[in-house]
């Protein structure tokens, strides 16, 4: 089999970085910033070329196996469940912004909300999406139509209903969610985005209501309620796997393999660090070293 | 339908747990019990700290970063350490880099009037109010407070002030505290006043944020960590001060009882019906 | 002639009270107390939004226009891009909107992956390699736990590369490593949230002792009356309901 | 041509913000290159600045119009409590700007949009504490939700419990009667395999973020812009 030249490229690119940093530490020339170790920028590049890499041998057909996420499975039972109580489906991004580093989290939730919204297209759910983040309400809105026309029910969908920009002030926006799950009796409360402390507040409104209830988030200080509470709860990375997940795409789903690939390269540098301890060998040294001379 | 109510669901009603939670915390506040509190070796080692490092007219920098919410778990931090610093004779500077800090601020010193008494203001401490910029004004303030601001809180030009006279840069100071219910607040000075001056940072934190600011503690890039309402009250037993740190721990302890008291009706209740239904009970 | 001051103590305590009366059960007081929020969050945040115009665009352009022309002519892309987002509400050019979130999302993606790398991955890896040998005991395990929880909580979270047991053949002895540190990677990470769930209890109850004595203690006779007008309210709504 | 603008240039924007503010921040190349990118990262989060004050603005007409919409479709039992919000929506706004204009008519006042004096009440007397009412109905579900959290159903269950009684013990003066060794078994808890728990978690969302900022340069993740074309 013939290997795609996009992939010949992204591999040239790496090695070609690989080579000028030689080159360049060899002749001790500053060229890369100092307020961050080289090994940073060398994991990030390695898994952005290799999850490329994954995705264009997808596009070949090349498949494996994905690990079961029950709560992603789940989330299909949620909505049938809540069509054949008569309730709506409520879901919510959480109180984290676009424009700051929140916003990998908050795509991941708008990924879900997709899914959702076709699922809710499919069985003629209604959705109520609630967000806290004014400069998504026009993707939102988008994201709910498409997922009602694409299922040939154009007449579900009513923006004003749909989608509830409710403020961008936390609490304020945490009292409303609260009071909407409760008032509209909500039969399923999927909440998936960078979460505060709001989360346990979502969370027990749904119970009080006693939704079937999927949480998900990685921020790390809102899992445990997440966890302890939810039916089913989407662990940190699960999230953004979620997101590949629901975009139905094969190529797309291939992408979370990069991701695996961190984790074995992380394992590796862990392990090899401890046993690299036993000759005396610092790694933290080499993996600390910033790029400076002298 | 009254047939169905039962004790289990009674016990089990959320009702009854929110009215006995609230009694659970106001009754102590309004009668404190004094159940006796053990000073931890952490808490113990700040007061050492400053008992043996600084001397009479030495300057203290505090960050008052906090908004009313959390005052109840910071306010007794800062107020016990502020005895302590007044007691060894210390000038303090008062800082706020959030908006919210300044509502704080005034709270806090309505609270301690005993302690601002007879201190004067502009030679024994001062208060500069909210400083906007974040991080770049912490930096900013590491170099020159002059630089950065002229004026402080209450409109006084800060070369008028005796006390801005002896101080201006992070090296002028023997002791930053920062007294933060947000993480990031912390990483500014560790960032901007610890490692290009050397400055000494003590965090005062709350407990939900305690244990992501603890590696800054672990590396030794601040002398000590106050957390929270506990570290409060033990402080104020140091100082010999008695306030809200100590009523509030008597208010926490009645309702960490009543939390695990439910807990455990709920696993009783849970187990009950679980082993009801395996014998093939009617539910 | 009303006392605002005082008028606006009361306020205070009774909006508190009916925002707590929600947790019993939703009502009237709750509502108007919601409604009220919301109406002044919302407002608060455009004059926030206003005000923030105001420092980078507004106030500069009045002020300093040659240094703003000269310098920041390009913040009006942005203003532009902002406005545009008024287009959701066309069906022809709903598409422009797009453009304002595309800006917003690249930098918040920008800014995450400048510090995600070092953050959550060099200085996590560089904290978890620790000798696991040692004269004090103590410190030993601590860096044992540390260690393989780490490392179970890893292998927890593969998705797609693991080995397999296959039916019939005796399973490998990575599977076998491989299901110990998914055992002890569920379970380390369940400790971390139980201990953390546990720990957060303090200080929500310490925000619960903050309010009331700010809002409630100083209050008294306006909270009792507005804990009994959402006591009759709740009690009201229930009977309606039936 | 409608394809493009719709669809492809706002792809190509993220993909050259995400390459440019990576590439600046982890190369060097002179002193004057990572100056100017200093000032043009500074732009840009500026440009983050207005474009979310916009949207906030939009944001604003999206909450009117979905009050008046409720008001005039589920009537008496719903209008008073919409009439409510808009009218004090409308308000602070108004408040708002008599500030603003004082902030520019007579800057000698002191006189800016938040600090405007019936702003300011609102703010004190009907924001601030329903804000902190909020933050702090937390005590309560965090109770209700721990009874619920903490039931024995398996050996993890109880692993859990034991957990998390240790925890809240150490975390008060009564734990320390009981048994004074809660406290430093609580400290060790919160500082050894708490830690330990949360560090693959964080490595984890660390790798999602760049498996996302992946798919988002190679337009593979286009749920953001809403409608597929």
């Amino acid at each position: 089999m013939k290997t795609p030249r996009s992939i010949v490229a992204a591999i040239a690119l790496l090695v070609l970085i690989l080579v000028i940093s030689a080159i360049a530490w060899s002749l001790r020339i500053q060229l890369y910033t100092t307020r961050a170790p080289f090994s940073a920028f060398l994991i990030l590049i390695v898994l952005l070329v290799a999850g490329y890499v994954f995705m264009e041998q997808a596009k070949l057909g090349k498949s494996f196996p994905v690990r079961r996420i029950p709560a992603f499975e789940a989330i299909e039972e949620a909505i049938a469940r809540s069509v054949e109580m008569g309730r709506p489906v409520h879901m919510t991004f959480g109180f984290g912004t676009i424009s700051s580093s929140m916003a990998p989290q908050y795509v991941a939730g708008l990924g879900v909300l997709a899914h959702v919204a076709r699922l809710c297209g499919r069985y003629g759910a209604k959705l109520i999406a609630t967000l806290g983040v004014p400069e998504a309400i026009a993707t939102t809105e988008e994201i709910v139509r498409e997922g009602y026309y694409s299922a040939g029910r154009p007449e579900l969908f009513n923006p004003a209903y749909n989608v509830r920009y409710l403020t961008d002030q936390q609490f304020a926006y945490a009292s409303a969610v609260q009071a909407t799950i409760v008032r509209e009796n909500v039969g399923a409360n999927i909440v998936v985005g960078p979460f505060y402390a709001e989360s346990l507040i979502f969370m027990e409104a749904g119970n009080m209501v006693g939704a079937f209830q999927i949480a998900g988030t990685a921020r790390e200080t809102q899992i445990p309620f997440f966890v302890l509470v939810a039916d089913y709860s989407l662990i940190g990375e699960e999230i953004f796997a979620a997101g590949a997940l629901a975009s139905g795409d094969k190529e797309t789903l291939v992408s979370i393999r990069g991701q695996d690939l961190g984790k074995l390269i992380s394992i590796a540098l862990v392990v090899l660090g401890i046993i690299m301890l036993l000759g005396g060998f610092k790694l933290v040294d080499s993996l600390n070293w910033v790029w400076k001379f002298g | 339908m009254s047939s169905q109510i039962s004790l289990g669901k009674v016990l089990e009603s959320r009702e009854l747990l929110y009215t006995l939670l609230l009694l659970a915390v106001i009754l102590p506040i309004l009668h404190p019990i004094g159940i006796p509190i053990e000073i931890s070796a952490r808490t113990r080692d700040v007061y050492n700290y400053i008992e043996q490092n600084l001397k009479p007219g030495c300057h203290v920098f505090v960050e008052v970063y906090y908004e009313v919410a959390a005052r109840g778990e910071l306010e007794p931090n800062l107020i016990a350490l502020t005895k302590h610093l007044f007691d060894k004779g210390c000038k303090i500077v008062y800082s706020s880099l959030s908006a919210f800090g300044v509502v704080a601020f005034s709270l806090f010193k309505a609270n301690a009037a005993d302690l601002f008494a007879n201190k004067e203001y502009g030679r024994d401490y001062v208060y500069f109010g909210y400083i906007a910029g974040g991080e770049a004004a912490s930096a900013s303030l590491a170099k020159s407070i002059k630089g950065t601001i002229s004026v402080d809180n209450y409109g006084n030009r800060l070369e008028d002030l005796p006390l801005m006279k002896e101080v201006d840069k992070a090296t002028d100071f023997d002791l930053v505290i920062i007294v933060s219910s947000g993480t990031d607040v912390f990483a500014y000075y560790v960032r901007q006043w610890h490692t290009p001056y050397g400055a000494p940072l003590l965090f005062v934190a709350l407990s939900v944020i305690a244990p992501s600011v603890e590696p800054f503690v672990g590396a030794k890039q601040a002398i000590g960590m106050l957390v929270g309402q506990r570290a409060g009250a033990e402080y104020e037993v140091l100082v010999g001060r008695l306030g809200l740190g100590i009523a509030s721990m008597d208010a926490q302890s009645t309702s960490h009882m009543l939390i695990l008291a439910f807990i455990a009706v709920g696993n009783v209740v849970y187990w009950t019906k679980r082993l009801s239904s395996k014998r093939g009970g009617s539910r | 002639m009303i006392d605002w001051e005082v008028f606006g103590a009361w306020l205070c305590a009774a909006l508190v009270v009916w925002i707590y009366s929600f947790a019993y059960r939703d009502n009237v007081l709750y509502k108007l107390a919601e409604h009220m929020f919301l109406g002044a969050a919302a407002g608060y945040s455009i004059a926030l939004a206003l005000d923030s115009l105001n420092r980078v665009l507004i106030r500069p352009a009045i002020t300093t226009p040659q240094t703003f022309w000269a310098t920041s002519w390009h913040y009006i892309i942005p203003a532009v891009l902002g406005l545009l987002m008024l287009a959701k509400y066309s069906r022809k050019y709903y598409w422009l909107a797009r453009y304002a979130v595309a800006v917003n999302i690249a930098v918040g993606t920008g800014l995450a992956l400048r510090t995600v790398p070092i953050a959550n991955i060099v200085r996590q890896i560089t904290a978890t390699i620790l000798p696991l040998w040692g004269s004090d005991p103590v410190k030993t395990l601590n860096n044992w736990i540390m260690v393989l929880v780490t490392l179970g909580g890893l292998t927890y979270f593969l998705f797609t590369i693991f080995p397999r047991r296959v039916e019939g053949v005796p399973p490998s002895p990575t599977y076998w490593v491989y299901r110990a540190l998914y055992y002890i990677g569920v379970y380390g990470m369940m400790v971390g949230f139980g201990a953390l769930f546990a720990n957060t209890i303090m200080t929500r109850v310490g925000f619960l002792i903050s309010i009331y004595l700010i809002y409630l203690q100083p209050q008294a006779w306006a909270s009792i009356a507005a804990a009994v007008l959402a006591a009759i309210a709740i009690i009201l709504g229930a009977l309606r309901k039936k | 041509m409608s394809l493009v603008v719709r669809k492809y240039v706002p792809q190509i924007i993220v993909s050259a913000i995400i390459v440019a503010t990576v590439a600046f921040y982890y190369l060097y190349v002179s002193k004057e290159v990572a100056d100017a990118f200093g000032r043009a990262d500074k732009a840009l989060s500026d440009w983050a600045v207005i474009i979310t004050s916009f949207a906030l603005i939009v944001g604003g007409i999206d909450i009117l119009r979905f009050h008046v919409l409720r008001i005039k479709k589920e009537g008496l039992v719903q209008a008073p409590f919409s009439a409510v919000t808009i009218a004090l929506l409308i308000t602070m706004v108004v408040f708002g700007v008599v500030g603003w204009y004082y902030s520019y008519a007579a800057p000698e006042l002191g006189i800016t949009i938040t600090t405007q004096p019936q702003f300011k009440w609102l703010y004190t007397n009907v924001y601030a504490p329903a804000d902190a009412a909020m933050y702090s109905i937390l005590v309560f579900y965090i109770a209700s939700a721990s009874y619920r959290a903490f039931r024995v159903r398996n050996p993890m269950a109880l692993l859990l419990l034991v957990t998390a009684v240790i925890v809240m013990l150490g975390n008060t003066t009564v734990g320390g009667l009981i048994w004074p060794g809660f406290l430093s078994l609580r400290d060790w808890i919160m500082t050894v395999p708490n830690t330990a728990a949360f560090r693959p978690i964080t490595i984890g969302a660390g790798l999602g973020t760049i498996v996302l900022g992946l798919r988002l340069l190679t337009w593979r993740e286009i749920s953001w812009m809403g409608r597929r074309e």
